[in-house]
């Protein structure tokens, strides 16, 4: 160890909470899992919840009088009680649960398209955007005729302000970015570019897939409009996200699916629809997950999204310190204190699919690819990156195997 | 662990027999791997009995498949047009000479996806080209 | 007993593979659960297999190139296997999964509403449809300015296929069904529906919510276009649902939600899709889901379609007949021969609500209201019903249990 | 288990003391609980001091909604309007004495949420009338 960092020994014993990081990948080869920035690992808490779920109360919701259905929404409504305080919203009812961050933002798409959004209306968006905060305004754009344009990135992966200002110019009806980019690992200054948009009467939504796991997130100080996350990437469940919006905004959109639950009445040939939250979570919903997903939330709230944070951040830097000292490996993105928890990189003349491969014959799971981010990776002229990425149960030590077995790459390939 | 990278990929990776480009050629065909933004193209000539003469792959990618149209390309010099036809996901495996997940799979097949293509002289390589039966 | 039902005793054994049967609702007073039109339990199996991809694989899929990620895919895929073999489907890319039902009829209201569909276009529904075979098409309707006719039902909870062929002749573009009525109980003709609306160059949609978990169904047989139905009611998990389509026609659908997994390419301002199934399956989808999903399946497939289908007939027959023998009760739907295991049934002054209250006061877990079929009710002009539903883990007894508590709620009211 | 059941509530749904309706009236609100169908109207007549002199509910509903109805406007007679405005989800269960889950709750308090927007005027009810603070 060569930097200066103290490690805050409390978060090893966090790794005897996650089962699966007692696995081998290979016989005598342990798993170091660096790729929480596509989906985090469960600690036992949230296992257990999801299968005491099934064990004792299944049933399903909203319109059951009996025991089970009773004890099954009342744990599905409080697991929406503890994401509204987790974000700092105004009320439960603002939290609608999706499938994840994709089905969040598509639910935005469709709903403002037939309400906000008029042909020839500006949305603007960033260079770094995960595909899901991509291809739903695309599919929009076409179907209204909307102008997309972009915030720019420089070349060390800070949104370029001076070309949002630019935009700001054209008045655009909405602003949607993402608040830190799954490849840079770039927080963006999410309120200062919401301020602007509402200075400049543009709705906003913050795409919160990397930062409501990684950093303290509160809506109402940020004072977005909306914002999309996924349980799987916070040590919930897969299956489960969430769509949080001001009620006011979410009270005029139209309904998007259509269904039990979403309704008040229905007749032959028309219906009413329900109240927030019911009017956007058509169908039975996935309980199980909803109360999987509670449970990741009392484990991240108790563990301190602070020290989460502070924890990343020492990981972080120790991460870039050593990479930066591998011959012919490049780190996308700025300095590790303006990012969280991803290094993106690649090594001169060695395909990250090779790389990839290598580190899982030594137990290291990395994600090799476009990370779905493809216009990001053009931008830099490259078809392709390694990403490691870390969570609260990473150590240092398992960026030591990640920086050896790197250097073998090295070798193999030299 | 690295059996993935025997000799034999690493070798061919680095010091391929077939790279290039055939210009003439009377086959030629390329694709990509989206998934991964790999590039090839693969040029043939053939002889007066349809059967392969010369052979070249140029592009860019990743070991696996970078190395697997080479071993590609060397196993079917002298083989007739039908017989390349009959290539299958085995016959691929078999040169390359290990195990790959699904992913890696993609990059080892784009190879022969992309010469089936060329010499079934179909406008489009499809996955059902390296399928198994 | 009265009737000559010979029950089948291997069924008993079953219930011992159902964690939640041993559950007391109240102490001393066990769970007789009699509503899996609403959600069916889940045998231990499938419990299991979530709870061990947790601990062992979890991984996000499809594009990892990591030993969790690559064991993810391949369980991820392989569940597809088992649903398209389970329904009779082509190939496994006819599958997409979905959150649900629900979200399975609105991807095809959307699609098709883009492709199908052009304003003045007559759609065809029944009487007797779920919600989500209503409201999406309401919706649709509305902006795309559709026609909605509808197949009536006979006063015995039959579809009255003279109307049917009357609305052949306005040669509607869509027919969508239910295969059978989550209320009524009634298994509709199919195979009948399907052919005609074919003659006629209809497209067809089948509900399968209820008939899939319960009868043995095959989509090449039914020789249907699409079918949606949900893993929640057949023994698998919440979260999941499936579309099955035909290849031809799930070629010709524009893509439904934008984002990660969906897209081939991704410029900042166009993409191409992907490839079926996965044009359909934007962003993380639910894993652990299908493969707990694949394992309820493999329960069903072992313990066999027809025989849970026996069961479920000697059930609902035994069911309406003790029913019947109690005074001022009503049973709704045809005779227990041409329906599945569903009995619903109102009781004269006595409201839905206390009647199920008073069961669950026994344990006993029915459903009291509409059942998310108000149009139904409305046609039969009650305002809500109780619904007695069943599944393979119900016995004679469960049967019993229930007609004795019924007489105590015509004794409490008297 | 039949504690919900318990005389109180079977004996004022099959014989209520407020069943009825009042023509003229002072006040009078009319709503509905999807949920279930159960349909409620209530009207009031008030003497010159605002208070309460006669009350009666009118619809159809389970025995939940009826007998909370019933007892509801049993206790608000003599009351002063201000006093009504005052009462809270926790009055009527007090009133009816049992334990509810969340959906027998909203026929509980269906009357509560009825006379409150009445005796407020307002044009809706609305939830939040009976939501506790
Ligand atoms: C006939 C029918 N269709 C559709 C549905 C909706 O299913 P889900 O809530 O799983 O989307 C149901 C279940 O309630 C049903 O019974
Ligand atoms: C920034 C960002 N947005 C959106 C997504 C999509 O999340 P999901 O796949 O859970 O919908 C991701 C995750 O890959 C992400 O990192």
């Amino acid at each position: 160890m060569t930097t200066d960092f103290k490690p805050d020994y409390s978060f090893e014993s966090i790794r005897e909470e996650f089962p699966i990081l007692k696995r081998e990948v290979h016989p005598g080869v342990p798993l170091t899992y660096l790729d929480s920035a596509a989906t985090s690992q469960k600690p036992i808490h949230v296992i257990e919840a999801m299968d005491h779920y099934y064990r004792n109360t299944n049933a399903n919701i909203h319109r059951g009088v009996h025991m089970l259905a009773e004890e099954a929404t009342f744990s599905y409504e409080q697991a929406r009680e503890k994401v509204a305080r987790f974000i700092g919203a105004n009320k439960p009812k603002e939290v609608i649960f999706t499938r994840n961050t994709t089905e969040s933002i598509n639910l935005l798409a469709y709903t403002l398209g037939r309400s906000l959004l008029k042909p020839g209306d500006l949305v603007v968006l960033t260079e770094m955007e995960h595909h899901s905060n991509l291809v739903p305004w695309q599919m929009l754009a076409q179907v209204l005729n909307l102008r997309l344009e972009f915030i720019r990135i420089t070349d060390d992966g800070m949104l370029d302000l001076d070309s949002y200002d630019q935009l700001l110019k054209q008045n655009p009806k909405l602003v949607s970015f993402t608040q830190m980019s799954n490849v840079l690992g770039t927080i963006n200054p999410a309120q200062e570019i919401i301020k602007k948009a509402k200075e400049n009467g543009a709705v906003t939504i913050v795409d919160g897939a990397q930062s409501v796991p990684h950093i303290p997130v509160n809506v109402k100080q940020l004072g977005a409009d909306f914002m999309a996350f996924s349980a799987h990437k916070m040590l919930g469940p897969l299956g489960i996200g969430v769509l949080w919006g001001r009620e006011e905004l979410l009270e005029e959109l139209p309904p998007f699916l259509g269904g039990g639950d979403m309704i008040k009445k229905v007749y032959l040939r028309s219906f009413t629809y329900n109240d927030l939250p019911h009017k956007f979570e058509a169908g039975t919903p996935a309980v199980a997950e909803a109360i999987g997903f509670g449970a990741a939330i009392d484990y991240l709230s108790s563990t301190g999204m602070d020290r989460i944070a502070i924890h990343e951040q020492n990981l972080i830097k120790y991460a870039i310190d050593e990479l930066q000292k591998i011959d012919g490996l490049h780190i996308l993105g700025p300095d590790a204190s303006l990012r969280g928890g991803v290094a993106s990189f690649t090594l001169d003349g060695i395909h990250p699919h090779d790389v990839a491969q290598i580190l899982d014959g030594d137990g290291i799971a990395v994600r090799a690819g476009h990370h779905c981010a493809m216009p990001l990776h053009d931008r830099y002229n490259i078809p392709a990156s390694t990403r490691a990425s870390f969570y609260l149960y990473n150590t240092i030590n398992d960026i030591d195997v990640l920086i050896k077995s790197l250097k073998r790459v090295v070798k193999i390939f030299g | 662990m690295d059996d993935l990278y025997r000799d034999v990929i690493v070798e061919h990776f680095k010091n391929p027999g077939y790279k290039g480009i055939l210009d003439p050629h009377d086959i030629s065909f390329e694709d990509e791997n989206p998934l991964c933004g790999d590039h090839l193209r693969i040029d043939l000539r053939v002889d007066e009995n349809n059967k392969v003469k010369e052979a070249a792959f140029s592009g860019h990618g990743c070991a696996i498949s970078q190395a697997s149209a080479d071993l590609l390309l060397e196993s079917i010099i002298g083989k007739s047009l039908d017989e390349v036809k009959k290539y299958t996901k085995n016959d691929v495996l078999e040169l390359i000479g290990i195990e790959l997940g699904p992913v890696r799979l993609k990059c080892a097949l784009l190879s022969l996806k992309i010469l089936k293509a060329g010499v079934y002289g179909l406008g489009e390589a499809s996955d059902d080209l390296v399928e198994e039966e």
